[in-house]
């Protein structure tokens, strides 16, 4: 059941309507502008027991995504190929609202949107990752875990699980026997089939004011806040609005135009990351 | 299963339907006793009921607000609904679709007027073929209208989807299966509002476009159908 | 654990009066004589979709049982015969009393008592759905919504369920390799063997008064009630009493020749429905 | 596991026993030292324990009924009470066991002594061979007395059932699983009233008749043994 | 996530200072000296259902451990070995502080405790236990139940468990048919193969003062307990300190001390009941 | 995999450290903006995280004690930090070392100062290569004293082993999975306390004696580290 938010950071009305003049003016309260994202650091593999790993900072956010490849049955309907599983866990000690449990529906729509947004433009290549055609393939994990919370978890979120994917390697097969698949994972050989690279842009809107890549403290002002995933091909694989207000066709039309800016910038971050990703495979503290 | 032929020949698609037609749609209000408010919808196999109790007190009490009544809504899959037998505990795919169904009825009920309440929407999905999402908040409209819940506008709920690379109107489980999008919406007509967008495929700039006009298009059709239910019931109400 | 019921509905205490007034006079709130039924409608396969399907609306109360078909793995100790579930689920929207969660003491009670008066009698020709004997079986799952809340859901819920079970088709099995079973749910074939009818009868208790088919409202008023299956031989195939109070023998006796009367007129009702189905095939709405 | 014979050519049962004879029963109460009142009963192979603790205060508070106490009841298998380890999971089974065994209790105790408070019955299966719930409906009974807790009267348990097409008394595991009925009840006779009664199985409505008799004249003879069993223990009190 | 207790049995601040001062004398409550352990009463194989099982009363903490024979999977890093699980459940029945629901954290601790102390010195031969190697083997589960709570869980538990687990017997294997293993629980072969015994003893510390086998109320007022698990070659083959203070090595040194001695007592009771066991084989009452 | 060469010839271990020799350690605080304080650790392959809230008010109320601060301790490890993947839901170890972890900072702070309050630690285990909790509790300890929490001292956890028959400090996985025993222990090196001690593995007196004096010496030196970092993080901070 999902429930109007209660329990939320609570931000003073003071700085509420500070937040809301400075966007009307153009401005936010961190200096940038409406169309711009926050400073982005990315450190690549700082878990080498994973097979693929990125720790993302845009901001304040902090989001580290590992991949696992495990052994498993294929989905009935898709007998030869591998599947991915997204999951996204906001553990405690990345906001005082956090709670320990299960995820929440917030943590449930970042990691489903992720997804789907990977899933329908076949990011990955999963008919690749079929190993016993019909009865064992890979199983990709793709888990998201938000470290530090100040907004826009599902861009971040996109961004480390597109960077981990592309670093992941697949373990050496040892043996196969009947349906017995013996790995090891201490050798990683061939890289994971990726097809293209995806990203997502979060635009708010705050009385038809888009502004990208929100603030946890802009979030909590705004009406809306719509996440488009793009392709490096420029389409659109994926939508999600969320908020409690309407949009007017209009403005969605205007989001949608900022986004796909957007979008090709981080594209041109993914593209420079990945072609040296030496350059990132940094210690983390 | 194999893909189907989704666009034929003619143009039309599997079911004969033109690219930019409905199914046939069924509604009513008020069908339940012990709901303050609730409905009905059938899109072709898709049949929804939604149930609305409230404004009524919050349990426990420190979840309620103080300047607006509280909206929590269910949507839920019955575990006959589907092909295969769905478990009966809550997928994540139904906590997700609780979400933006709850959110799209935020946008327009009026729940100022009620601090301190609670206005409850369960929805149930006892067969599934496409479109249960938006059907599920056609029927959350309807019903929220039924329990007398004063609301900006109703929403209409409906899926458009790319299917053998042609745009078409409240796409069906076999379109959604096999097709290569499908983007439901939540349109409050009356206000040119979107309350509800999601797209799960991929579609050019162009095609977004033109889906969305299509949506809403199909949209205000479902609208209209919502009033003239609404507008019957209260003929009969009044003539009771 | 098992609680004294505190969250029920609330009925004002001069309506407990007269529903108990009336009830020592012979009468009821609903007009309706000690010893009848509600109103019953009956419609037929609504849901396509799952393999038999039958609504049921005995007042205000609405049930609808849907059947499905799976294959899956047989008890241990009957390798050689079909599993059947019952199970029920009281959804929030029937009664404002309840709320989302797993099945509450109620459901279960209701499910419980369905499974085993169709068990016992072998209602189920559970010996003619094994498909590999030992290793793959249909499993029967005979799934109860209730849909709206106006009290004696055993009775509602049997009587869907008999429905649903006796129109329920067996989809067609394409192909054995192995334990690979493939169907295909889009035929369906053969009937679900039944043996016979079974339906329940469900008394309610005040000061030693019977009362047929209690209402939500007399439910709240009552000390107990006894819902006693019979199959179409006439025979008791199970038992259950529920309520805070002791009942004595004598009591019991009455209860239970009240029962075998409305026995059978339910299982004339159900033989009617089953000789002519296609004129409870109608819609929904 | 085949079925073995139930009835034997000499019209004994299995274990040797006559139809209308119970298993050998031992009790005591006050058996726990934490518990405010405690039992142990055996039924042949069966072995349960039950613990009574309150008058108590309810937690959460909002549980508390104005009127009168709230009885809190768990029927609960160990593990290793079973042939096939059982999960420590409370399954369906031990969920509707709770809701009767609590039923039956509500029929004796007189609650409205203590509004406000919770009385809280546990019972735990150590060994389960047949007639567990209604072991611990009478260990339930007893503990209650032990705890001081007002009743109308003691509740005794027993099954009968119908095996080989004969009427026995106090069915094990054996005659239950091979049997063609079985009917637990829980019989207040002092007051002479039915206070636990399911029937799973088939029986036609002499056999029912016959079965209630029998089950009636069973309940009696333990009903006997549980007033002994608390006269002794309170003459051991008393002499302390 | 580990909660400072809230929800304990409450104990008058009068008798906490009394426990303390006698503590403080080398006396105790109970009239017992500081390095002795309440009697400890056996009663073996009460329950015939279970493969073994030994009721245990330390004082008036009462537990009851029963060890169930299933045939299962063998974990994927010891394919030729069988499994041993610990399980320790505190029913509501034995203490007014206890609720009903899954273990929690004391009870995890106990089970945790125990299973370490048993596994380390391969108490039992788990590598004769592989029915089929690699595919089927012996799941023995050792399951603790809490029955009346007076202190000193583990100690109870773990003589409970090693005196029920020598008497386990392993149930006959009827035929083995491709993973297919039959077997039947009426016939109790051979019994389950025990390397050698193990036992906890458990150190309170109150101002540095160690007293062995603490009493509940104790439990409320001490600093510390430590628990040590000896073999009976003299070996230490598992620690566990819990409890909100801190400790002086020269204390540790103190406790252990005393905890082999106590240890060696315990073996010697291990042996005497062992070596006559039918002398313990009584009825519950 | 097979049990490797713990102990080469020339008496170093698998990875050449010499037994008494602890793995490349850093650490560093602050690191988490939303938290109060927040540490990260790494003892060689391990990589460990740790924030703090509070003191702060409790939820729900019922839980606040009167007369001093509530710790909340989650230890949990990520579903990426392990060779297997491991489920995100909390483990049976994982209870058990939350327990462990919590009652070792009981030991240190001073929750009288902070009555009616919560001071909740959450560890996140990022990497798992041996000594996860002693790690775990060395940067909880770490982030308590960021987070400005009145302690008696600090705490350094590491975990000594038994490995081909050598007792050895900080172990790592590999000489965890293949040795003979495994003590993790939590010190106060300036008031010389243990307020952590568990052993997994079998020892005899002396090597545990051996073991402990160890590992108080590796613990010193973790100590020793752990002033330098916050010596460094306040000089940086009023310096600003």
């Amino acid at each position: 059941m999902s429930l109007t938010p209660t329990r939320q950071p609570i931000i003073p009305k003071i700085k509420r309507e500070t937040i809301k003049k400075l966007i009307k003016k153009g401005e936010r309260i961190d200096g940038r502008k409406l169309d711009e994202y926050r400073p982005i650091e990315i450190i690549l593999n700082p878990i080498p027991k994973a097979e693929g790993s990125a720790w993302v900072k845009l901001g304040n956010t902090i989001v580290m995504t590992g991949i696992k490849l495990e052994v498993g049955t294929p989905y009935s309907d898709r007998p030869n190929e591998g599947v991915l599983q997204v999951h996204a866990e906001f553990v405690p000690l990345a906001s005082p609202t956090f709670e320990p449990g299960p995820p929440d529906e917030n943590a449930i729509e970042t990691a489903r949107v992720i997804d789907r947004s990977l899933r329908e433009p076949r990011a990955i290549r999963l008919e690749d990752l079929a190993i016993i055609p019909g009865r064992k393939v890979w199983l990709v994990f793709n888990d998201i875990y938000l470290i530090d919370y100040d907004g826009n978890t599902i861009d971040a979120g996109m961004l480390s699980s597109m960077l981990a994917l592309n670093l992941a390697k697949i373990p050496k097969i040892v043996s196969i026997e009947d349906d017995n698949v013996i790995i090891d994972k201490t050798v990683k050989e061939s890289p994971l089939p990726i097809n293209l690279n995806v990203v997502t842009v979060t635009v708010g809107l705050l009385d038809e004011i888009p502004l990208v890549d929100p603030l946890l403290e802009e979030e909590l002002v705004i009406d809306n806040k719509i996440t488009i995933a793009f392709d490096e091909k420029g389409r659109i694989t994926g939508i999600q609005k969320a908020g409690m207000k309407g949009i007017r066709t209009s403005v969605l039309d205007e989001v949608i135009d900022i986004a796909f800016k957007k979008a090709n910038e981080l594209h041109e971050l993914l593209r420079k990351v990945l072609s040296n990703p030496e350059n990132y495979m940094k210690t983390l503290i | 299963m194999e893909k189907p032929i989704l666009i034929r020949e003619d143009g039309l698609r599997h079911d004969g339907r033109k690219p930019d037609e409905l199914r046939p749609i069924k509604m009513d209000v008020g069908i339940l006793k012990n709901a303050d408010g609730s409905a009905y919808v059938e899109y072709g196999g898709t049949k929804v009921i939604a149930a609305v109790y409230g404004p009524r007190e919050v349990y426990p009490r420190h979840l309620a607000l103080p300047d607006r009544a509280l909206i929590r809504c269910r949507y839920h899959m019955a575990s006959f609904s589907t092909s295969d037998r769905k478990s009966p505990a809550p997928s994540r795919r139904e906590i997700e679709l609780s979400k933006v169904i709850r959110e799209a009825l935020e946008a327009v009920v009026f729940t100022e007027l009620y601090p301190r309440t609670t206005i409850d929407v369960f929805i149930e999905v006892l067969q599934a073929d496409g479109g249960t999402r938006t059907a599920g908040l056609t029927a959350a409209s309807l019903a929220l209208a039924d329990a007398g819940i004063p609301m900006k506008d109703l929403i209409a709920g409906v899926a458009v989807g790319k299917i053998d690379g042609v745009i078409v109107l409240d796409i069906d489980e076999v379109e959604d299966e096999f097709g290569e999008a499908d983007m439901p919406i939540g349109y409050a007509a009356g206000i040119e509002e979107i309350v509800l967008l999601q797209l799960n495929g991929v579609l050019t700039r162009e095609e977004f476009n033109k889906a969305l006009e299509l949506a809403k298009r199909g949209a205000e059709q479902i609208y209209k159908l919502m009033k003239e239910t609404l507008h019957k019931k209260y003929l009969k109400v009044l003539s009771e």
